[in-house]
């Protein structure tokens, strides 16, 4: 199981800051797919994946017990 | 007052609290950028912003930020505060301040930390117009991260 | 408080004070400058300063900066106060501060003003060591000005 | 009669702030030579002069009742 953390406008699309989801050993490109089929999140292209964070690229894996963050384009400052 | 270098805080920013933090008796020249919630941008008016954070990565990030420039301008201090949360006009969402020996390094690196700050930490901010409100995405007009994430490292990895 | 926006002073700088000169809602970003006294320099101990100035025509020579500045950056508002007479170490000597709607001019244009205040502005420091005292002269290292002047304007007239 | 202004090392070479000098209708060049041989002023060529609080050219003249100031390189900031 991994946890979820969402922000911004993917929080206000997703309907929740996190969620869990029951899985394991899979990679960033995959759980973007995830999102993107099962749970209508648009825009992934352009979405950040930080895993227990930390920022990761998209063939790192993702273990059950990690925490992820869904990271859009930043806008701090 | 926090005694964090770097820290997102619901609560205003003093300026005197964050230049304290790097003052030194070897530093001729402390900068400081204090990024303000602007009225107008391209002819719109915004009523109010509300800034939201991944929080203990942002502190991690601004963190990492420090670190990158002290090892690139010598003898540096460096201290950030971004703040959180419902942000009127003119309050203070950031405020950056860096010491040194010298001016140059002063100006130099306190501008890198602004430019990385809208590269790499996680923290959000939507606009409330008079007419709607927008979560804003990457304000440095790049269309897409190149590798599906920001520049990390100065050089890339 | 002073409300002149081009101040020379004996008494303390006030940062939250030459900030709120230059607040204003289109300003997105304000830089400050801090000048504080550095104990070492090059290996030498100071053990406090001496600031002197022509008063008067230190204030015109500051306000022109602020002027020159306008000029070169579009809807900046500047603010730059001097200390004058005994300094001790990690006292500020000046401050600098600039507003702007845009990040990248409000950085230039602080460095821009401390470098023109050690061009043209009538100020002294005399250094105090363990071991004498001098007033020193010329820090952009310049052997003499070349037309018995320093450059009063950006172009020479 | 010219109202003369001297500052940091200037002023403790000549002992005094300020001294008025019995002439007009100078360029500032000769002034610069009146204060080297008669008051024995040192580095004369690094001095810069304000005329009523202008930075003046070696050829500007000064007239009776203006001030002037003799300004070493500045070193404020």
């Amino acid at each position: 199981m991994i946890n979820l953390l969402f922000f911004a406008h993917l929080q206000e699309e997703i309907g929740n800051d996190k969620i869990k989801l029951e899985t394991d050993n899979i990679t960033v490109k995959q759980l973007k797919g995830i999102l993107k089929t099962d749970y209508n999140l648009s825009q992934m292209d352009q979405v950040m994946v930080a895993i227990n964070e930390e920022y990761a690229l998209e063939d790192d894996i993702i273990k059950s017990g990690d925490t992820v963050a869904l990271i859009p384009p930043v806008s701090g400052g | 007052m926090s005694e964090k270098l770097f820290n997102v805080q619901e609560k205003p920013i003093q300026l005197e609290e964050i230049v304290k933090k790097v003052e030194s008796s070897n530093a001729g020249a402390i900068t400081t950028f204090i990024g303000t919630v602007r009225e107008w941008t391209k002819g719109k008016r915004t009523v109010y912003l509300e800034y939201q954070a991944y929080v203990p990565m942002a502190e991690k990030m601004l963190a990492q930020i420090g670190s990158e420039i002290q090892a690139k301008w010598e003898n540096t201090k460096v201290a950030i505060t971004h703040r959180i949360g419902h942000l009127d006009i003119s309050d203070v969402a950031v405020i950056i301040a860096v010491s040194s020996p010298h001016r140059k390094a002063a100006y130099e690196a306190n501008e890198y930390a602004i430019e990385r700050i809208k590269q790499i930490v996680p923290i959000w901010k939507k606009e409330q117009w008079e007419d709607g409100e927008a979560w804003i995405g990457d304000q440095l007009e790049r269309v897409a991260y190149q590798e599906g994430k920001p520049k990390i490292k100065d050089e890339d990895r």
